[in-house]
């Protein structure tokens, strides 16, 4: 816990600065842990990206709606999911969030508003116009927030989506994270307009949007703008926030596609490095912030011990479950 | 008691369960209009803009946004105007509709309803006129209803409707003018309960949707060679009511098997592998099916007409298992 | 056939008066058909339309590409498709252009370089994005001409086209017939902007362009000057023309949801009428004028008598022709 | 011959087909870098981007520009990642691809490939792992090809890539890293034959892609009870060799359908619906099936392998088709 002298908005900001430290190295025990071979299926990781989850969590409301992408474990933790279960979830031990059905492609926490994780591009953007569609009609304030990757913006599904939050007034926002990639390939190499997402904003009557989503401040401010336009009635935004992956596209991907330099420039730019730089400019001493990091460290070592001594999984639950009474009957 | 035709039935339970629950809304293209096939008629002058939300051609976003909004609480009815545009929002169908509870471990909930037109016989074309029911099929986590009646058209919508799973109902386009006497009030018919709308001795035919009509006609037909015909309307292939089928199966030792759906793969390749594996011992002749032929669906009336399953092919198949001096003859062993 | 002592510039303005005039009175004919039960399946009429079909096919050369819609006999004839086969196959009778298994929404000419008229909104601009593409890799300087309403800009399909196209640089001009309305909706209902395609070209690095669809002349140098930059390598246009269809959305719908007032200012639009003054205007006689519309109709009647009297199709022909070599065996 | 793993013989298969036709150019995703599953590995070096287009993530745009591309001339190969995807561009090749031929009057023709990775095993979940051939066969006019090994990948896709007509093929993703001898130079296996793999007389047990291999160890351990199973591999499902799996049923008299579809509607059903149709007075048992449960695919090691099929669930099938002194004796009358 940052020290009790400090001031609340600063304890708020090194507490953000905890949560990404957090989950960086959470996404790093999972690398490591998969290449133990103890992750099943593919393992998508978000080092580099934390400033996004983590600003946008910090601006969501409990009760508020976040959907993501199987890119998807800092949204979920930035919201309050518990580790310990998300890990499990990836290690197909017992007590995992979705309960080894799910895995890493799919992490969901319907208690703390994390609507889900998805596989299929763009297939979400839909849903999370669904989300916000409910909101309007219950005439509550909740608002949605729905995280994708610039390869994204060139589907299907996400034209329709921002059509029909813009006609709608839906209370969703929309964030891209531009990392510069898809799978493999540059998405300048595929995409007719330079910002993917920013750039098509005009085209459904939306404002150009775009943040530095590397700066977790900067991703508070501009997002924390957005959902109070959006709850207040003024509908969809657009935003996107520009960013990278330090790492491959998932855990067994080396992106040599990628040149060192391309690299080691982002790396310069790491959203951990700038948090930490902007708190100790704000006079949070090196001490706070090193308590900060290892308590993180410590908290993942633990989780990561916790869920590989977790029992393994009951068989006989994937055939139960498929319908909402828990049965998976089709016929008699 | 009221006469409705199909299409009415449709737009007044429609309108029945809005009025139960507000947390019906409806969603799809024109049906502020009354939609296309007048399935939405009033609606939107009954319950207004903020039940009834008419939208652009995006089928994806109708069935996504009926999606997300089944996750936080409401019931969404989503209007598909013809079931051959499933294709173009299929994903949000099959691989998240169909998944989603199961994937993310019971946590979320899908309580919804997509429905609209389904089959041929119109001279819609390859395009308008498939009956699809067969995809939805293939695909585990969604629940398929396709009424052969208007007051099967009332119970099996409610019944959808108030479901907690995501149901598909398949409406036959060529159904919507057809008129019955419809139960006034509540009237909700158990998904996966098949009917037997004509009991007989002889040979059990086995129908959905607009080939209950057929199966119907046939048994009249057959009665003419003393053919008495056994009429099962199957009503939802999901849930299926095979111990129905087999039951039926079972006492008359025949079956036709009589689909919209090409034969290549349709449901009744799906009754009929139940049949091969559970009813084999009581099986008197082999199984028959009558589908579409494996061809898309033309237009023009002579063609399309040899295409769809007819009156004439279900009497011939049901002769053809019942005629013991026939060509059937050497297969029957019991 | 036009006066033998008329420039040539005037003559051709003159045929494609003509053509407008014929596709308005074979539309009108296919009305007065169906009302008469003689039409299977749905049919969606262009009157109204004209002039977009007659100028975007004046500009087209021969080997050249368009595609469609099911609102496409307009389409189809303006490459010269023979009307007597398109009304043939409306009526379902032998000679039929699509041997009566397509019928009204599925009008094809591969030889006039029509590659067919496709049903489902959306899904025959990735396919014109497929002509242009081969014409782009043989190299070839043929350019595809893609017709699609102001409804169909609200679909992925869409979306996904005019990026790919872009970004590839494809032969192909997108026309946006905008006639305000998808079925019975305004598009202005259910759409972000208020020019559903031509403000969502800079979404795909295009500029927005825009003609009057009633100006038969102005299609035709808007399109005709998308053309060439097409053929120069110059890549894709997305132009959107405004226009209005007289009728409902197809011959069964009495589009009761359109004041009488707002059809009548469109019918005072018409195009045929626009043409028929700005060639008066220069000069062509009343008299040549009256010679244009008495053949188009004896024409179309002529065409029609013919088609009402042509036998019937052979009804096995449903039962093959669905690969490449005739058959339709799917097992042995 | 060169020992080749599955993917490396797509590649070159793919490499070889377009040194022998100009015409073939392959579209995709991240295919210019070999793609995710190292399938056109090397393609753009030797080829160059005139022949391999690496596009966006819009599916409909790939397969619809596949299809133009097609109607004009080319022979276009398309991947669609994992074939879940198919789902979001389903209108493009069921409802365009498929009918075009057709509903032209046969004027537009659409030689093209559409492949892919397909099926389950590796815990890529719900909507990464599914085997959707089933999707496909209900659909009348595309052909389907499933290849079991390496020299199979070779030879079915080299006849797919020159067939007149579309032809989706289904790669096995837990099949890729498996090797085999594959012939050098021309390999082609017709569409629509059925492959016997172990001759045997005492059951049928007939596989698909992944599930060949569990027939054909079913087919080891069966030996050990003294069942002589005969192994065929159905390499397409559209054409289908029903000729060939009906006179293997009618020697043997038993048989087991082993599919990764979901039992509810796969292609077994299909098969069983034929045999039920055509050999009900041949076989001594009932049809059995050995096929994907009827759920989405879960992550989990042991979860998935519960929903899959198996060796052991093939083996229990044949077993009790053939123990004469088990319970399913009783129902056996020939
Ligand atoms: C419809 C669809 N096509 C392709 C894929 C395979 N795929 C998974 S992630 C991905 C790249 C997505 O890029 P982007 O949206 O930028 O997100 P990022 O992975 O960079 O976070 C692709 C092509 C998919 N999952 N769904
Ligand atoms: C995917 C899909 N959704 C819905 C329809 C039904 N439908 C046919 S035409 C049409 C309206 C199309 O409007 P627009 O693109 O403006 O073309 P117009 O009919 O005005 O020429 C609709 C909704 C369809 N054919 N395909
Ligand atoms: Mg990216
Ligand atoms: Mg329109």
């Amino acid at each position: 816990m940052p020290g009790p002298g400090m001031l609340s908005e600063e304890r708020a900001a090194l507490q953000r600065y905890e949560q990404m430290v957090f989950i960086r190295l959470f996404e790093d025990k999972v690398d490591a842990l998969y290449r133990q071979g103890q992750v099943r299926g593919p393992a998508h990781l978000g080092q580099g990206q934390e400033a996004i989850a983590v600003g946008v969590g910090s601006v969501l409301q409990p009760g508020d709606y976040s959907i993501g992408t199987y890119r998807g474990h800092a949204h979920a933790l930035a919201r309050g999911t518990p580790a310990g279960a998300v890990l499990r979830e990836l290690l197909g031990r017992s007590g995992g969030i979705c309960g080894g059905k799910g895995g890493s492609m799919h992490i969901t926490s319907l208690e703390h508003g994390y609507m889900g994780s998805y596989a299929i591009v763009g297939a979400h953007l839909p849903i999370a116009c669904g989300l916000a569609w409910a909101s309007k009609i219950k005439g509550t304030d909740q608002v949605t927030a729905c995280f994708f990757g610039d390869g994204t913006t060139n589907i299907g599904a996400f034209h329709e989506a921002i059509n029909l939050a813009a006609i709608w007034g839906l209370p969703v926002v929309f964030v891209c994270e531009n990392n510069s990639y898809m799978e493999y390939t540059p998405i300048s190499q595929v995409t007719s307009v330079p910002q993917p997402a920013a750039d098509r904003a005009p085209a459904y009557g939306l404002p150009s949007v775009t943040v530095d989503g590397n700066d977790v401040d900067a991703v508070r401010e501009v997002v924390g703008h957005a959902m109070e336009t959006a709850r207040g009635g003024g509908g969809p935004t657009l935003v996107e926030a520009t960013t990278y992956r330090h790492g491959g596209h998932s855990a067994a991907d080396p992106a040599d596609y990628r040149s060192e330099t391309e690299v080691a420039s982002w790396k310069e730019r790491d959203p951990l490095l700038r948090a930490r730089a902007a708190l100790a400019a704000d006079g949070v001493s090196e001490e706070d912030l090193e308590v900060v990091t290892a308590r993180a460290s410590a908290e993942t070592q633990q989780i990561a011990t916790a869920a590989l001594e977790a029992p393994a999984l009951d068989v006989e639950s994937a055939l139960v479950g498929m319908w909402s009474d828990g049965s998976a009957q089709w016929r008699n | 008691m009221a006469q409705l035709t199909y299409r009415a039935a449709v737009a007044a339970t429609l309108a029945h369960e809005m009025r139960r629950d507000e947390n019906v809304v409806l969603i799809g293209e024109d049906i502020g209009a009354g939609g296309v096939f007048k399935t939405t008629k009033g609606l939107l002058e009954e319950f207004g803009p903020t039940r009834v939300w008419d939208t652009p051609i995006s089928e994806q976003a109708i069935v996504g946004a009926a999606m997300g909004a089944s996750m936080a609480g409401l019931r969404p009815v989503a209007e598909i105007m013809f079931s051959d545009f499933y294709a173009t929002c299929w994903d949000q169908v099959a691989n998240e509709i169909a998944k989603v509870h199961y994937m993310t471990g019971g946590q979320l909930s899908c309580p919804l309803v997509v429905r609209g037109a389904n089959g041929g016989g119109l001279g819609f074309g390859a395009q308008h006129s498939q009956a699809v029911e067969n995809w939805a099929m293939c695909v585990p986590g969604i629940k398929i209803a396709s009424p052969s009646s208007a007051a099967e058209a009332v119970g099996l919508l409610a019944a959808a409707i108030r479901d907690d799973d995501p149901v598909l109902v398949f409406e036959h386009k060529a159904l919507y003018g057809s008129r019955e006497e419809c139960p006034d009030g509540e009237h909700v018919v158990a998904l996966g309960q098949a009917a037997v709308l004509r009991p007989g001795s002889d040979v059990t035919l086995v129908g959905l949707a607009a080939t209950v009509g057929l199966c119907r006609q046939a048994a009249e037909q057959l009665t003419g060679d003393s053919v008495d015909a056994e009429v099962i309307d199957l009503r939802t292939l999901v849930p299926l009511d095979a111990a129905g089928v087999l039951a039926s199966v079972r006492r008359t030792g025949r079956v036709v098997l009589v689909e919209e759906n090409p034969g290549q793969l349709g449901w009744g390749a799906g009754v009929a592998a139940i049949l091969a594996e559970e009813a084999f011992l009581d099986l008197r002749t082999p199984v028959a099916r009558v589908s579409g032929r494996n061809i898309p669906i033309p237009v023009a009336k002579g063609l399309e007409a040899a295409v769809n399953p007819s009156v004439e092919r279900v009497v011939a198949a049901a002769r053809s298992a019942c005629d013991t001096a026939g060509p059937a003859a050497e297969m029957i062993r019991n």
